[in-house]
């Protein structure tokens, strides 16, 4: 066989500036984590009590609920599509999981749930997954339709367990395990099985091939609707998972309670930098960017400023993180359109 | 020749990217009405010295002249403002637009207000494409029209300004051959007219039909230009690799065994009908015809991506039916795609990653993927078909081109298929990896695999092939064996003229 | 006839509309009434000046989701500035310069967000979803959580007057869809939306200035988005920090509706338009017809997913269509 | 659901049958009354008043009705405005998304004839000529009864209200509302009158969701070491503190203080955990609410603003009141 093969110009260039060890590709690879170590020590200078244990603890156990579904969120987004049904999906959940528990106690109630939900995220699995119908529009349509059917369901009553004190349904939201708030092993637990599935079994092989590239990946034998159909049972389950944090730690539900987390957790997956366009992303680096949304949120409020203000900085730093992300993977700092 | 003036002329253009020198002090011009060819293989600085030419590249150090006057070009609408005009190998066109739109892009003609002034705009469209023999009207959508025709909207972009020099990248990269007789009378009449043409193609014949002069690049430097009448394919192939070629007919036979596959009066309407081929093992059938023949269809089919609306599929002579590539793929059939950046390969993924891709299910221990496992696959081929990549890490899509093609060809190896399919093996490939692959065909063919090439280049068909099915117009013309099959009765059959209809 | 079903067949949500407007005034006696067209035209007109909009930003292939708080502070501004202390001599022509403001702080915003999309080349989704959580930031701020209230009664009597027989804000709205429909079908500018948004590169190499075109289609959208938040307050004599809030996903489910792909490239305001309609005739017909709220919710995205399906059955490329 | 079904269906033939008649308003014949409510399902009290609406409604023979939900959208519920105009209803009621943002389409109602009842939330000042009537609860002075509770909590032992001193911390509604914005108004103006020993270091909103409360409560938590009172502006957040404190283990050191009972709220003050809050009923809302429509539409006197009793609640005189059904 003919051994002499050149290397195309410009490439090896291209691939040594990537493996480089300059600042541009630090940024590329651990922006995220600058970000979030710079806003940590931001706070831990305005505010003393910002790096106490105790609130350490309290941010990543507000932030377990929109963190579960985040890591659900990221896996549906690494496949290339987008969930917005979360929100509406968590309200669903919650007050499902909420008004079970006193009818049949909290098991079967959490398994009934988790069965309800998972079906829900299999409509959109059908729909996205094997109907080809764009995600962004299918799960807008659902997110309007889960609300009305959580309406449905209770007939816009709260719903409330009775008897807070006995139930072991309790240790969701309120407990500890290891003297660790139970919501904080979940969230951690549930992040690093995800993160194994997504980068060292075949599912997840398959999802960021899917996410890249569909018709190659077709044309490898996977199956692409059954693939991206997991997906969305896994960002359902996800949410089942975080609607059983939410309803132990309140012991109730409103109808609307997820409203606009859609929005919240979709910014925690792209502060994380996963790409909307798909087959690229990180399960850990969504923890972080949904970490630096509660301590944004946090650390504001303890610094006196008001709750609105968190907003602004989200929108700088969403803006910031992810053109820091953007211009360390093209290696120039504005985009080069004219 | 050379005391005229030249209608463009480079000099000593220096280009660097950080870390490399794309273009080492070339040197290059083209006349008033020649066609000068510009020969390289992948990544020898083409790409880069056409960017610089059509102002999307601005070069380090160098000059460029237009008729000997000294111009900057820091635009594309610079550049053709003075008259050079890239045509570009992709489409580049809008296809919800009107093929009078795409033509005066960035320029429409304006009336008040910002208005366009469709009637201008159509009447000067409408003479472009007439001068083009063009057989639709100017106000047609893009997103109507074939690729050959889209091309010819791509060509007449550069009739719209008094252009001095025309680029045309890898023109014919997906026309048919019946197209490619229609630009090339372009090219003549615009030769005719004047007008310097820079002609960049992999494919010789085309570049010894059309040339009058070429030049070679090769590692971004700038080797020769040779007159094209008074010299031969293997002086330039010789030029661009630095060693010769052996490209020949296929006179090969090898050690035949069993049928592998074979289709029985396989119809999918409407693409192709009536289709009946077998392939042995350790055999290597082609497939030969112009593009929309049916060809990549049939392979498609195969393979699970169509389902057949009538016919059988046999595998090693039992009847089966290919529901999905998956299912394809578990029957021991594989699919190197026509477009392996497309279909192929997915570009943002790794190497390795790439290469495991269809077996990544069986490469598990418990519920993990295998690491070792999969990095000793790719090891075992990227040695065995000689892979440049610094590492198994490296992203696919900044490998060139051949090496990216090999990946896709090492990726179905590794599933030990009892049939391959390789569809149009070597497009968009540089001359030294072309070669490589085809002896690699050959070679899987003696180890007693059954391979079906799809090809649109008849030399490669001739070269690897030892029966070769001419196609046209979704059915089965005429079946050669490699003693009977002549570069004149292949043409024919793929033409609808004459040749025996295999009913 | 036969025009009209190639016409039909290329804006099927223009049958669809018709279908509902057939079985609403069959079904239900108060529907089929010149008042209550005119409602509906005036009710749809909020998100169809933003649709407008919407239609060109994403035939240029991007999307912005912050409309919603532009329009909250546009109002906002309006309804604060027209009751300043300065403009008190001014009479009704107080209203002016809030008005101004608050179609500048629109054209503004816009301008912010196409100049991040085009400079920094973050997704236009990224960029909006930041600024639609920041705008709404700056609307608390500057509002301090409160409503305001038009003093003027001109300025209501101004969303409630009358045209002829036409209300001034459908008169208004279908006036801007004319223009924004000559705007993109007529105009160099708007042909470059499409090359942009079908193929930019091919844009790029034409030498169309992709990032100056994207950045004034952003300025177009945040000019709507701000003028729909201007009628919406003469509509209300008032304006809330609230106000607007999931506007931006109604919006673009009606530009998508309305046959706009969101890959860009492709769409009309002919669409955008039937879009909007089906929606405000949804909803205005559920209302007459007593349909539960919670009812009316999973309606509503049923209709929007069913529609999107149909939509792809009807042009789907048939039998040559490979299986991937 | 069911009721609610029945009268959607009872509803259409009912309007039917006016249509029949020419609109022709007889002494006997049935009225028909529109109502655009705020935002149903957001939380119980809104549900509990649609129900019972519906209710009194279906008790009086005389009576249809066309229930409609804005969904907390201004744009929306003028729009709903307009529709029950266009079906000519005798009467409608509203229950402002917004007290500025409706009032010139309650002027429209008014032109075109038709009397507004205002319900639950008053509109602005501007508006008051164009409705009949208001009715519901009054929130500025609900506000100033948190407040005086507040200070009685504060006060030590046989310590005068008045003398009381502390630090508190307020958790308000939905930023933008008006019944968040009064019930805020009157117990800040009320509690500097009645105990301005007591300082609030800090108002965050709760958005009338628990577990946003929640949140809230776990960061003044781990800001202020003491925390003497925490004023919320329904049940439903305050519970939502309260469950912030008692996983804080801090419970005991502070006072909570609520609006708007509800059964969760109910519960905790027999538990002795929830200091006290402002009984209101839904019921009472609703009712009242239809009562002034039809006294309007009898052509009786009915005075502008009518507001209904919403007394204190504490631990002390709870069992005076039945348990709230939400």
């Amino acid at each position: 066989m003919v051994a002499e093969t050149k290397p195309e110009a410009g490439r090896p260039a291209r691939i040594r500036r990537r493996t480089g060890s300059n600042a541009m590709s630090v940024f590329a690879k651990q922006g995220i984590l600058i970000a979030f170590a710079l806003f940590i020590v931001g706070f831990a200078i305005f505010s003393d009590r910002f790096l106490s244990a105790e609130n350490l603890m309290t941010v990543i156990r507000q932030s377990a609920i929109i963190g579960v579904m985040a890591i659900g969120v990221t896996v549906v987004v690494i496949g290339g599509n987008l969930d917005l049904s979360v929100g509406s999906m968590l309200s669903f959940s919650t007050v499902l999981v909420v008004d079970l528990h006193d009818q049949m106690g909290p098991g079967l109630a959490i398994l009934v749930m988790l069965a309800a939900t998972l079906c829900l995220g299999a409509v959109n699995g059908l729909l996205v997954g094997y109907a080809r119908l764009n995600s962004l529009i299918v799960t807008l349509g659902m997110l309007s339709a889960i609300q009305g059917l959580v309406l449905i369901y209770s007939g816009g009553q709260n719903v409330d367990i009775v008897n807070q004190e006995s139930t072991w349904f309790a240790i969701f939201g309120r407990g500890y395990v290891f003297g660790i708030a139970t919501p904080i092993v979940i969230f951690l637990v549930f992040a690093l099985l995800v993160h194994v599935l997504m980068s060292s079994t075949a599912f997840g092989r398959r999802v960021y091939a899917v996410g890249g590239n569909p018709t190659a990946a077709v044309f490898s034998g996977i199956r692409r609707s059954r693939v991206v159909f997991t997906t969305y049972l896994i960002s359902a389950f996800a949410t089942g998972c975080a609607a059983v944090i939410l309803g132990s730690r309140v012991m109730g539900s409103q109808n609307n309670v997820g409203q606009g987390y859609e929005l919240l957790v979709l910014a925690g997956v792209i502060l994380g930098g996963t790409s909307l366009l798909g087959g690229s992303g990180n399960v850990l680096k969504t923890v972080v960017g949904v970490l630096i949304l509660g301590f944004i949120q946090n650390g504001l409020l303890l610094m006196g400023f008001a709750y609105y203000v968190q907003w602004l900085v989200t929108w700088i730093v969403i803006i910031l993180a992810v053109w820091l992300d953007v211009a360390a993977k093209r290696g120039r700092l504005f985009s080069p359109i004219a | 020749m050379t005391d005229q003036t030249p209608a463009l002329r480079l000099d000593g253009i220096v280009k660097t990217f950080p870390g490399v020198r794309a273009l080492d002090g070339v040197s290059f011009e083209v006349l008033p009405g020649e066609c000068h060819a510009l020969l390289g293989e992948n990544g020898a600085g083409k790409s880069t010295l056409m960017k610089v030419l059509a102002g999307m590249h601005q070069p380090d150090e160098g000059r460029i002249f237009i008729e000997e006057q000294e111009v900057v070009l820091p635009t594309p609408l610079d550049a053709k403002a003075k008259g050079v005009v890239l045509i570009h190998q992709e489409l580049s066109l809008a296809e919800e637009m009107t093929a009078a739109e795409n033509i005066f892009l960035g320029e429409l003609p304006r009336k008040r207000f910002g208005m366009v002034d469709w009637k201008t705009l159509f009447a000067r469209a409408g003479e472009i494409l007439k001068k083009l023999n063009c057989d639709f009207g100017p106000e047609t959508k893009v997103s109507r029209l074939s690729i050959a025709k889209k091309q010819m909207v791509e060509i007449a972009r550069a009739l719209t300004v008094d252009a001095k020099a025309v680029i045309f990248d890898e023109p014919t990269a997906s026309l048919t051959d019946a197209e490619k007789v229609v630009l090339f009378d372009i090219i003549r009449d615009l030769k005719a007219d004047g007008v310097g043409i820079v002609y960049i193609s992999h494919r010789m014949d085309e570049i010894f039909t059309i040339s009058d002069r070429l030049s070679v690049l090769r590692d971004g430097a700038y080797r020769g230009t040779l007159v094209t009448a008074e010299t031969d394919e293997d002086e330039v192939t010789r030029l661009m690799i630095g060693r010769s070629l052996d490209y020949s007919r296929n006179v090969q036979h090898a050690e035949l065994g069993d049928i592998a596959l074979e289709a029985r009066n396989l119809s999918c309407d409407p693409l192709f009908r009536d289709v009946n081929f077998h392939v042995r093992q350790g055999e290597v059938l082609g497939f030969y015809g112009l593009v929309g023949a049916g060809r990549t269809e049939i392979a498609e089919t195969l393979f699970g991506l169509r389902h057949p609306s009538s016919g059988q599929i046999l595998l090693d002579r039992e009847e089966v039916h290919v529901a999905s590539p998956a299912d394809a793929i578990a029957r021991g059939i594989s699919l190197v795609p026509e477009s392996r950046k497309e279909q192929g390969l997915v570009l943002g993924m790794n190497c390795r990653d790439n290469m495991t891709l269809p077996q990544i299910g069986d490469l598990t221990a418990g519920p993990f993927v295998a690491n070792g496992a999969e990095i000793a696959i790719y090891d075992q081929y990227r040695d065995r078909l000689e892979i440049k990549a610094p590492s198994w890490r490296s992203i696919v899509g900044n490998l060139s081109g051949g090496n990216q093609q090999k990946i896709v060809i090492g990726k179905w190896l590794a599933m030990k298929p009892r049939v391959l399919i390789v569809d149009e093996p070597t497009r968009g490939i540089d001359v030294g990896s072309k070669s490589e692959i085809h002896n690699l065909i050959r070679e899987l063919a003696r180890s007693g695999y059954a391979i079906i090439v799809i090809s649109s280049e008849m030399p490669e068909v001739l070269h690897v092939s030892d029966r070769i099915v001419a196609m046209y117009q979704g059915r089965v013309m005429r079946e050669f064996t490699s003693d009977e099959v002549t570069e004149d009765n292949l043409v024919q059959a793929i033409s609808g003229i004459g040749g025996e209809r295999a009913a | 006839m036969n025009n009209a079903l190639t016409w039909l067949l290329r804006n099927p949500i223009w049958g669809f509309v018709l279908l509902i407007f057939v079985f609403f005034s069959v079904s239900n006696e108060f529907f089929f009434d010149p008042q209550n067209f005119k409602n509906i035209l005036v009710q749809t007109s909020t998100i169809g000046l933003i649709a407008l909009g919407m239609t060109l930003v994403m035939i240029n292939g991007n999307i912005d989701l912050s409309v919603g708080a532009t329009l909250a502070l546009a109002a906002s501004l309006a309804i604060d500035i027209q009751g300043w202390e300065v403009f008190a001599s001014w009479g009704s022509w107080a209203i002016l310069p809030g008005v101004l403001a608050g179609l500048l702080s629109g054209v503004l915003l816009g301008a912010l967000n196409g100049f991040i999309v085009w400079k920094t080349g973050v997704d236009a989704f990224i960029v909006t979803l930041g600024a639609m959580l920041g705008v709404r930031g700056l609307v608390f701020i500057y509002t301090q959580e409160q409503s305001f209230f038009a003093m003027n009664f001109a300025y209501s009597d101004f969303g409630a007057s009358s045209v002829g027989p036409l209300p001034t804000l459908a008169v208004l709205f279908l006036l801007f869809a004319l223009i924004t429909h000559l705007l993109l079908s007529r105009t160099v500018h708007g042909r470059n939306t499409y090359a942009v948004g079908g193929n930019r590169e091919a844009a790029v190499n034409a030498g169309i200035r992709v990032g100056p075109h994207m950045l004034i289609n952003f300025v177009i959208v945040g000019f709507f988005a701000a003028l729909a938040g201007i009628t919406l307050s003469t509509q209300m004599g008032a304006s809330t920090p609230n106000l607007g809030r999931e506007y931006e996903l109604w919006t673009i489910t009606a530009v998508v509706l309305g046959g706009t792909k969101l890959s860009g490239g492709s769409g009309t305001i002919i669409g955008t338009l039937g879009g909007v309609l089906a929606i405000g005739i949804l909803r205005n017909g559920m209302n007459l017809m007593q349909v539960p709220a919670f009812y009316v919710l999973v309606i509503l995205g049923t209709i929007l997913i069913a529609v999107l399906f149909l939509d792809k059955q009807l042009t789907r490329r048939g039998k040559g269509e490979l299986r991937t | 659901m069911t009721p609610k079904m029945k009268t959607w269906i009872a509803g259409t033939t009912a309007m039917a049958g006016i249509a029949l008649a020419g609109g022709a308003l007889a002494q006997d014949d049935p009225v028909t009354i529109g109502i655009t409510q705020n935002n149903v399902g957001v939380d119980s009290y809104q549900t509990t008043y649609e129900q019972a609406f519906v209710d009194a409604a279906a008790a009086n023979p005389n009576v249809e009705t066309v229930v409609l939900d804005a969904g907390g959208d201004v744009a929306r519920q003028i729009a709903q405005i307009q529709d029950l105009i266009q079906q000519r209803v005798d009467a409608i009621i509203i229950w402002p998304t917004n007290g500025n943002a409706v009032v010139p389409a309650v002027r429209q109602a008014h032109q075109a004839g038709i009397p507004v009842v205002i319900t639950n939330s008053n509109i602005a000042e501007e508006g008051m000529d164009f409705i009949a009537a208001f009715s519901g609860p009054d929130n500025i002075t609900q506000g100033a009864y948190s407040a005086e509770l507040m200070c009685e909590a504060l006060a030590e032992e046989g310590q005068d209200p008045a003398e009381a001193s502390g630090q508190i911390v307020q958790i308000s509604g939905q930023p933008g509302y008006t019944t968040a914005i009064e019930r805020q108004k009157g117990f800040e103006d009320r509690l500097a009158e009645a105990c301005p020993g007591v300082e609030i270091m800090e108002t965050q909103p709760g958005d009338w969701n628990r577990e946003k409360s929640q949140r809230v409560m776990e960061a003044f938590l781990t800001k202020y070491d003491t925390i003497d009172g925490v004023y919320s502006g329904d049940d439903n957040m305050g519970v939502g503190a309260l469950n912030a404190a008692k996983a804080a283990g801090r419970a005991d050191e502070m006072a909570f203080i609520g609006a708007t009972n509800f059964a969760v709220g109910y519960e905790a003050m027999e538990r002795g955990e929830y200091y006290g809050s402002i009984y209101q009923s839904p019921v009472d809302d609703a009712e009242a609410a239809l009562q002034t429509a039809l006294d309007v539409l009898a052509g009786e006197d009915v005075p502008k603003l009518n507001y209904f009793e919403t007394p204190k609640i504490t631990q002390e005189n709870m069992t005076e009141f039945s348990k709230p059904v939400f």
